[in-house]
C-alpha cells in the first residue's frame, strides 16, 4: 500500500511542474497536493495539522521559529534566488539604471521577501527607500499601473516578470541576482517527521527529481508548467515560464547562507517588538534528511 | 352542514330557553396606553345569548375595551371574564372584526375567509363551502379570487364580516362593522348577523356610532362617557326581535340614546373647542 | 394566447431587460477599441466572449468553463440553503423577540463588517482546506442580508394580523406560516436576492483560500496570478452573468407569482395599491 | 418560538438602563472570555488564536508610541475610517438615487434593473484593476470599492421600502401639490426609512469587508486593511486579530451608535415598527 | 390671518352671487381595472359653490370616480375637466379626504395637518397657527404631538378631514369624511363643513353612505347605480341652507333617495344572494 502525504503548494511555476507529475510514484509515495493562493493560509493550514508540508518566505519563517519552535523542521528550499527578482519599467522608458528612478514612483509589494532583497540592493547601491516614493500594491496589479504610468518603476517577481515582459510593454531594468538567495523553504510538521522520517524523506527525493527536471530542461519544465496551468483553464505562455526557470533557482539544498539571511530579519523584527528573540535556526535544518533523500533519489533512479 | 346553517333552516325561535348565564362579566375593567388612560373603570355583565351594543364618543376607548375581551390586550386594571375565567389569550371562542378590516392582502377574498376552517384544521372543501355561504350573503360573489388590494372599502368590510362570521364563534366582536356600507347593504347584512344571532344563539357585543343600528339590533346599549371612560348609561331596549325601524317605541329609544350621547360628546367637545 | 405568441412576448421583455447592459458593453467595447482602455487591462467584450468560448470547447479542445461554472454553482447553492436555514429562523426570532435581539444582536454586529480572513484561520483549523470551507465562507456572505432582511419584514407586520389569526384559535406555528412569512415576503426576497448575490460572488474569496482545481474563482484567482486577464474577465462575466440569470429568474419568478399579485403592483411609479 | 399574545402596554422598565449595557457586555464578555479560556488552557492554538487579552495588548503597544510607526494603528484607523465614511456616504446618496430611480420611474427601473444586477455578483478582486485603471494608485479606487460593495444593500432595500408603500401615501402629497423633491423629503424619504436602515445597516458591514479587501489589493499603505495583510506576511496573529477586532468593535460601534440613533430618533418613535 | 377664517369672521352669506361657472365636468367617464370596469359613463356637471353628494352601492365606483377627478387615476374613456381644462395631474386646488384616511405614520397629528401648508412654503409658525383652529374644531387638542400608531379609528379620520381644510382647496372631495365618527361628533364637523363651504365658496363632493348627511348636506345627490356604475339618478335638494334635520321636505327627500338606492342595491344583491 502506497504511503500518503498531505502537502501544500502554490500557484507558482516549480509547484505546477510538481504536481503536474506523480513525482512520489517512483518511491510508492501518494501525494495529496492542495494548492492554496497565498502563503499564509497554507501555513495556517499547516499549523492546524491540515498539510503536512508547506513552504515559507523569511518573515513568517521567523515568526514561526520564534513562535512555533516546537512545530516544524526546515527540510529543503522550495525555491530561491535573486535573479526571481527584477525591477521593471514599461518598454519606452529611458531609464537606464536604478539611479535614474531618483525620486519617481516605484510600485513595490511590501513585507515580502522580494522587497526584503530590493532594500539590501538599494543599499548596495548607497541608496535607501527615501530616495523613492513607495507605493504598496498587490503583485497582480503592478505590471497594469507600469503600463499605465502609474509608476515609473516595479519591482516584481518570477512568473511575473517573465509573462509581463512577454505581454510586450514593460522589460527588465534590473535583476537582483547575487544581492541574497531569499529562499522559501520547504517545512516539514513536526511531530509527523519524527514518526515518519521515511515518508519525509520519500517526499523530498521526489522533489528533488522535480528540480532537476526543472533544472536540466527549463523549456520542457515551462510547456509541463503551462499545460498544468491550462487544465483550469488559465492560458500562460510556456516561453515565458521557460524564462521563469532560467531565472528562478530550485535547488532543495540548505545552504548556511540561506540560514544566515534569516538573522537579519530576526534582527528587525525583534527590534518592532514582534519577537522577543532571534531564533536559533540552524536547529530547524534537518539536512540529514536532505542527505537521505539524495541518497534516495539515486539508489532509485539508477 | 355547519351547525349554524342546521340552525337557520330550521328557525326554532323563542323556544324553550334557560335563564342566561353570564358570559363576559367586567369589574372595573381600564387599560392604560403608558400616561394615557383609554378604559377607565369598565363594570358590566353580559349575559349568554344577549346583543349588546357599545356607543360612545370618537376615542372613547370602545375599540381598546372590545381588544381586552378579545385578549389581544391586558387589562392594566380590574378583572375581565368570560365564562367566569379571567381572560388571559385569544381563542377561538371570541371572533372579531375589526375597525381597519385587517385583511390578509395575500390571500384572496375565498382564502382571506377560508381561514378560520383552515386553522380548525377542517379540509379545504368544507372550508369552502362554509365560506361561499357568507360570500353570497355578503355580496361578494364573483370576487371570490379577487385580492383585497382590489376591492373597495366597502368590499373590504364585508370581506372582514364574513371571514369572523364563517368561524362561528361564541361570542361576536364587531367593531363598527358596517361603517363603510350603504344603507341597503348595511340592511341586508344585518339582517342575517340578526338571524344568526337568534338562531344560533350567540353573545355579540357591537360597537358602532349609529343609534339606530345600535337601538334596533340590540338588547342593551351601553353608552360610554367620553376619554378615559366609563359606562354612563345601560339603556335596555325591551322590545321583541325582529324590530321595526318604524316602531314609534324603537324611536323613543333613539331619542333617549341620542340625548345621554351627545350631552357625553358635548361636554368634551365644547371644553375643547372653546379653547 | 397560443404559446408562440407568448413565448415571442416573453423574449422581447427578455431583450427590453438587457438592453442597457448591451449598451454598456457596446460602451466598452468602443473604450477598448479607442485604446481610451488598454485591453491589456481590460480586454474588449468581443475579446472575452472568444476566450469564454474557447474555454467552453465549442472551438478549443477543453471544456472547462463547464466544470468550473458547475462547482461553483453547486457551492454558492449550497451556501445559500444553508443561508436560509440559519437566516430565515433566526431572523423571526429577532424580530419577534425583542429580548433575545437585544442580547444576539451585539454579537451580529461584530460579526458583520468580517472579512474573509478573519474566519479562515478557524476554518481551516476546523475544517481544512476543502469544499466545506468554501461553503462555509459563502455562508458567511450570505447570511446576513437574509438574516437582517427577515427581522425588518418581520418588525414591519403589524400585530392586528397576528390578532386575526390568534382570535382564530391559530398557535405560533399558525401565526408564523398564515402571517409572518407572507407578510414578510417582500422583504425577505429581497434578502433573498442580496444573500445570493454575496454568496456567489464571495465564491472568489472562498475558492481563492483553498481551492481544490475547480470553480470560476478559483479560475478567476489563478488566472489573475498567470495575467490571463482575459480568462479572468470570463470568469467575471460568468459571475455576473449567472448572478443575473439566479436573480430573474428564481426570485423574479417568486415575486411575480407572490408579492406582484398580492399588491396590484404597479411596475414604473412603485408603491402597491 | 417567544410571542406575547396580549400584549400589555409597554411601561418603562425601572432597570432599562443598566440592562441596555449588561446585555452586550454579557454577551459578548461570554464570547471572548470562552476564548480566552480556551486559548489560556491550550484547548485551541494559542498561536493561531491568541487570547483576546494577548491582542489587546498587542493593539495597546502598536496603537501607543511605542508602535512601529509610533501611533501607527491609530493611523490605520483614521485613514480607513475615512475611506470608509467617504464610501459609505456616496453609497447612501447615490445608491438612494438609483434605488428611487428604480422604484419611482420606468426609466429608471429599464436601465438600472439590469445593470445592478448585473455588477452585483461581481467580486471587489475583480474591480480593482479597473478602477486602478481609472482612478490610479488614489484613495479613489478604494473608496469606489466601499461604495459599490455598500450601494447594493442601500439600492435595494429602497426598491423594497418604495414598493411596501401604499401609492395612497404619494397622492395625498401630490394632491397638496408637492414637487417631486417635496414628494421626496416629505413622504418617501420617511415612508423608505425603516427598509433603508436595514439596507444601511448592511451597507456599512459589507463596506468594512470590501474595504479591507480593497486595502490588501489595492494600492495602499496604512488602513487597517493593509495592517492585516502586513501582519500576514509575518504571520503575526496577534497583529491580524487586532485589526479584525478593531473592525468589529468600529462595525458594532458605527452600526449601534449612527444607525442605531436614527432608528430611534425615527421609526422607534413613530411606532412604524413594531416591536415585540 | 387666512381667507377662510376672514370671511369666517364676517359672515356675509348669499351676497351677490355670479352665476356659477362649471367647475368639473365629466361627459362620459369611465375608469377600468384590466378587466373590471369600476366606472362606465360618468356624465354630470359640478358648478362652483355647489355642494354634491354621491351615493351608492358598496364597490360601484365612488371612490374611483373621486380618484379620477383628483388626477390620481386616469379616466380610459369619456373626458373629465376641472375649470374647464382636462384633468392630467393632482393639484392643489383640489383636495382630498381618503376613505381610509391615510395618514403619514411618521408625522405626529400637528405635523400631519401642517403638511399641506409646509409644501406651499408658509412657515411653520403660520402653518401650525392655521392647524391649531382645525385640530380645535374636530376635537383633537391634546394630541398635537400623538403618532397615528396611537389614535383611534375616529381619530385618525378627523386628522385626515383637517389635513384636507387646513389646505382650503377650491375643490374638496371627501370620500365618506364622516364614517368613523360618532353621531354629535360628526354634526359638529359636519357643521363647521358647511360654514366654510358657505362662507369661502368652496365646491365641494361628497361621498357618502348616510342618506341622511347627503340630503342635509348637499345642493344635489347623485345616484350611483351598482356596478359598472353610472348615475342612475341626479336629486336636486331645493331648500336653503342651514337645513333643519326635522324639515318634513327633507324626510321625503330622504324617502326619496332611499328608495332609488335601495332600488339599486336590491337588484344586485337579489341576484347576487339567490346564486
Ligand atoms: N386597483 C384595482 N384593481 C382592480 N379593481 C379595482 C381596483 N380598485 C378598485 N377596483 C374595483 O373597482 C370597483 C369600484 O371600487 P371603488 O373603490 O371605487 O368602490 P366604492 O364605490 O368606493 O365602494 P365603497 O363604497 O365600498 O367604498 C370595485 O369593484 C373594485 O373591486
Ligand atoms: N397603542 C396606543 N398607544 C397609546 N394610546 C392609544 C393606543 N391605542 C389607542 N390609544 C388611545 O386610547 C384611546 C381610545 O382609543 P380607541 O381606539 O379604543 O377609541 P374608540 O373608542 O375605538 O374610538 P373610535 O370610535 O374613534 O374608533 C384614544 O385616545 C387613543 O388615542
Ligand atoms: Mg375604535
Ligand atoms: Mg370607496
Amino acid at each position: 500500500a502506497a504511503e500518503t502525504l498531505a502537502v501544500g503548494v502554490q500557484q507558482v511555476p516549480p509547484d505546477e511542474v510538481y504536481i503536474a507529475r506523480d513525482w512520489g510514484e517512483p518511491y510508492g509515495l501518494e501525494i495529496e497536493a492542495t494548492q492554496f493562493s497565498s502563503g499564509g493560509d497554507m501555513l495556517k493550514a499547516f499549523l492546524a495539522g491540515r498539510v503536512m508540508v508547506a513552504n515559507g518566505g523569511s518573515g513568517r519563517l521567523v515568526t514561526l521559529a520564534a513562535q512555533q519552535p516546537e512545530t516544524f523542521y526546515i527540510i529543503g528550499t522550495q525555491q530561491s534566488g535573486g535573479d526571481r527578482y527584477s525591477l521593471v519599467v514599461r518598454k519606452d522608458s529611458e531609464a537606464g539604471g536604478i539611479e535614474d528612478l531618483k525620486g519617481r514612483k516605484l510600485g513595490v509589494v511590501t513585507g515580502t521577501g522580494t522587497y526584503g532583497t530590493f532594500l539590501v540592493y538599494l543599499q548596495e547601491q548607497g541608496l535607501s527607500e527615501g530616495d523613492f516614493q513607495i507605493v504598496n500594491m498587490k503583485i497582480d496589479d503592478l505590471r497594469a499601473a507600469v503600463e499605465q504610468q502609474l509608476v515609473d518603476a516595479a519591482v516584481m517577481w518570477e512568473p511575473f516578470v517573465a509573462i509581463a515582459e512577454e505581454m510586450g510593454n514593460v522589460k527588465r531594468l534590473v535583476s537582483m541576482k547575487g544581492v541574497n538567495e531569499s529562499p522559501n523553504f520547504l517545512l516539514a510538521n513536526r511531530t509527523f517527521t519524527d514518526e515518519n522520517p521515511e515518508t519525509i524523506v520519500k517526499f523530498l527525493a521526489s522533489s528533488i527529481d522535480a528540480a532537476s527536471f526543472m533544472e536540466a530542461d527549463p523549456a520542457e519544465a515551462g510547456q509541463l508548467a503551462a499545460d498544468q496551468i491550462a487544465r483550469g483553464g488559465v492560458s500562460v505562455p510556456a516561453s515565458a515560464l521557460e524564462t521563469a526557470f532560467t531565472r528562478i533557482s530550485v535547488k532543495r539544498e540548505v545552504t548556511d547562507a540561506m540560514v544566515a539571511e534569516l538573522v537579519p530579519v530576526a534582527e528587525a523584527m525583534k527590534a518592532a517588538g514582534k519577537i522577543a528573540e532571534v531564533p536559533d535556526f540552524g536547529s530547524f535544518v534537518r539536512r540529514d534528511l536532505y542527505e537521505q533523500a539524495l541518497e534516495l533519489t539515486r539508489s532509485t533512479t539508477n | 352542514m355547519s351547525n349554524v346553517e342546521n340552525i337557520l333552516a330550521n328557525p326554532v325561535r323563542e323556544t324553550v330557553v334557560p335563564a342566561p348565564r353570564p358570559k363576559i362579566t367586567a369589574e372595573g375593567a381600564g387599560v392604560r396606553f403608558g400616561s394615557v388612560t383609554a378604559v377607565e373603570d369598565f363594570t358590566t355583565t353580559i349575559r349568554e345569548r344577549e346583543f349588546v351594543s357599545i356607543i360612545g364618543p370618537s376615542g372613547c376607548g370602545k375599540s381598546t375595551m372590545l381588544y381586552a375581551i378579545a385578549g389581544f390586550l391586558k387589562t392594566t386594571s380590574g378583572v375581565l371574564k368570560v365564562d367566569g375565567q379571567p381572560i388571559v389569550k385569544p381563542g377561538p371562542d371570541r371572533g372579531i372584526v375589526f375597525q381597519e378590516f385587517v385583511l390578509f392582502p395575500w390571500r384572496t377574498v375565498l382564502r382571506n375567509i377560508t381561514l378560520g376552517p383552515e386553522i380548525a384544521g377542517l379540509p379545504r372543501a368544507e372550508a369552502e363551502e362554509r365560506a361561499r355561504k357568507w360570500i353570497r350573503l355578503t355580496g361578494l360573489g364573483g370576487f371570490e379570487d379577487a385580492y383585497p388590494a382590489t376591492l373597495s372599502g366597502g368590499m373590504k368590510q364585508r370581506v372582514a364580516i364574513a371571514r369572523a362570521l364563517t368561524c362561528e364563534p361564541d361570542i361576536l366582536l364587531l367593531d363598527e362593522p358596517f361603517g363603510a356600507l350603504d344603507v341597503q347593504t348595511k340592511n341586508y347584512v344585518m339582517k342575517d348577523l340578526q338571524d344568526l344571532w337568534i338562531a344560533a344563539s350567540k353573545t355579540i357585543l357591537m360597537v358602532t356610532h349609529s343609534v339606530q343600528e345600535a337601538t334596533l339590533m340590540a338588547d342593551r346599549v351601553l353608552i360610554l362617557g367620553a376619554r378615559p371612560s366609563r359606562i354612563v348609561a345601560d339603556v335596555k331596549i325591551d322590545l321583541p326581535h325582529p324590530r321595526d325601524p318604524a316602531d314609534p317605541r324603537l324611536g323613543q329609544y333613539r331619542q333617549e340614546v341620542t340625548r345621554i350621547l351627545s350631552a357625553e360628546v358635548d361636554r368634551s367637545m365644547k371644553t375643547e373647542r372653546s379653547r | 394566447m397560443p404559446t408562440g405568441l407568448r413565448l415571442l412576448d416573453r423574449a422581447i421583455v427578455v431583450v427590453q431587460f438587457l438592453l442597457p447592459i448591451l449598451g454598456l458593453l457596446i460602451l466598452w467595447e468602443l473604450a477598448v477599441r479607442t485604446g481610451l482602455a488598454q485591453a491589456s487591462i481590460l480586454p474588449a467584450p468581443s475579446t472575452i466572449l472568444a476566450r469564454a468560448v474557447e474555454l467552453l470547447g465549442l472551438t478549443g479542445d477543453r471544456a472547462v468553463l463547464f466544470g468550473h461554472i458547475g462547482a461553483s454553482l453547486r457551492r454558492a447553492l449550497l451556501a445559500f440553503a444553508l443561508a436560509l436555514a440559519v437566516g430565515v429562523p433566526l431572523g423571526f426570532l429577532l424580530g419577534l423577540s425583542r429580548e433575545a435581539q437585544l442580547w444576539v444582536s451585539p454579537i451580529l454586529s461584530l460579526m458583520l463588517p468580517l472579512p474573509a480572513v478573519a474566519w479562515t484561520p478557524i476554518l481551516l483549523v476546523i475544517f481544512g482546506p476543502g469544499d466545506l470551507t468554501i461553503v462555509i465562507v459563502c455562508f458567511l456572505g450570505a447570511v446576513f442580508p437574509v438574516l437582517y432582511s427577515t427581522m425588518q419584514g418581520v418588525r414591519a407586520c403589524g400585530t392586528q394580523p397576528v390578532w386575526v389569526v390568534r382570535s382564530m384559535g391559530g398557535g405560533g406555528i399558525d401565526v408564523l406560516r398564515r402571517v409572518l412569512i407572507p407578510a414578510s415576503l417582500p422583504a425577505l426576497i429581497t434578502g433573498f436576492k442580496l444573500g445570493m448575490a454575496h454568496s456567489w460572488r464571495t465564491l472568489v474569496a472562498a475558492e481563492m483560500l483553498a481551492a481544490l482545481t475547480s470553480g470560476l474563482g478559483y479560475m478567476i484567482f489563478s488566472a489573475r496570478s498567470y495575467m490571463d486577464v482575459s480568462t479572468m474577465f470570463v470568469g467575471v462575466v460568468c459571475l455576473a452573468a449567472i448572478g443575473m440569470a439566479i436573480e430573474h429568474v428564481l426570485f423574479g419568478t417568486l415575486e411575480r407569482a407572490t408579492i406582484h399579485r398580492w399588491y396590484a403592483r404597479d411596475a414604473g411609479t412603485g408603491g402597491r395599491q | 418560538m417567544t410571542m406575547e399574545t396580549a400584549t400589555a402596554p409597554r411601561r418603562a422598565r425601572p432597570f432599562a438602563v443598566p440592562m441596555a449595557l449588561v446585555r452586550p457586555v454579557v454577551s459578548l464578555g461570554l464570547l471572548f472570555g470562552l476564548w480566552e479560556i480556551a486559548a489560556r488552557t491550550g484547548t485551541i492554538s494559542d498561536f493561531l488564536f491568541p487570547p483576546p487579552t494577548a491582542i489587546l495588548a498587542a493593539l495597546w503597544v502598536s496603537a501607543g508610541p511605542n508602535g512601529d510607526p509610533p501611533y501607527g494603528t491609530l493611523l490605520d484607523i483614521a485613514l480607513s475610517l475615512y475611506r470608509l465614511l467617504a464610501g459609505v456616504g456616496l453609497a447612501l446618496v447615490l445608491g438612494s438615487l438609483i434605488g428611487l430611480a428604480i422604484g419611482l420611474t420606468r426609466w429608471g427601473r429599464a436601465i438600472f434593473k439590469p445593470i445592478i444586477s448585473a455588477l452585483m455578483p461581481i467580486p471587489t478582486l475583480a474591480w480593482t484593476p479597473i478602477l486602478l485603471l481609472v482612478f490610479g494608485i488614489d484613495n479613489r479606487t478604494t473608496i469606489t470599492v466601499v461604495f459599490i460593495a455598500a450601494s447594493f444593500e442601500i439600492i435595494y432595500n429602497v426598491v423594497t421600502g418604495i414598493e411596501m408603500m401604499t401609492r395612497k401615501t404619494y397622492w395625498v402629497a401630490a394632491s397638496m401639490g408637492a414637487s417631486r423633491i417635496q414628494t421626496l423629503r416629505y413622504v418617501i424619504i420617511p415612508g423608505i426609512l425603516p427598509y433603508l436602515i436595514t439596507g444601511l445597516k448592511l451597507g456599512v458591514g459589507y463596506a468594512w469587508r470590501a474595504l479591507i479587501a480593497a486595502e490588501m489589493l489595492a494600492a495602499s499603505s496604512h488602513g487597517l486593511g493593509f495592517m492585516i495583510y502586513d501582519a500576514q506576511e509575518y504571520m503575526d496573529m496577534k497583529s491580524i486579530y487586532g485589526g479584525i477586532l478593531t473592525i468589529s468593535v468600529l462595525g458594532l460601534v458605527i452600526e449601534r451608535g449612527a444607525v442605531g440613533a436614527l432608528e430611534k430618533r425615527t421609526i422607534e418613535k413613530w411606532g412604524v415598527n413594531v416591536e415585540r
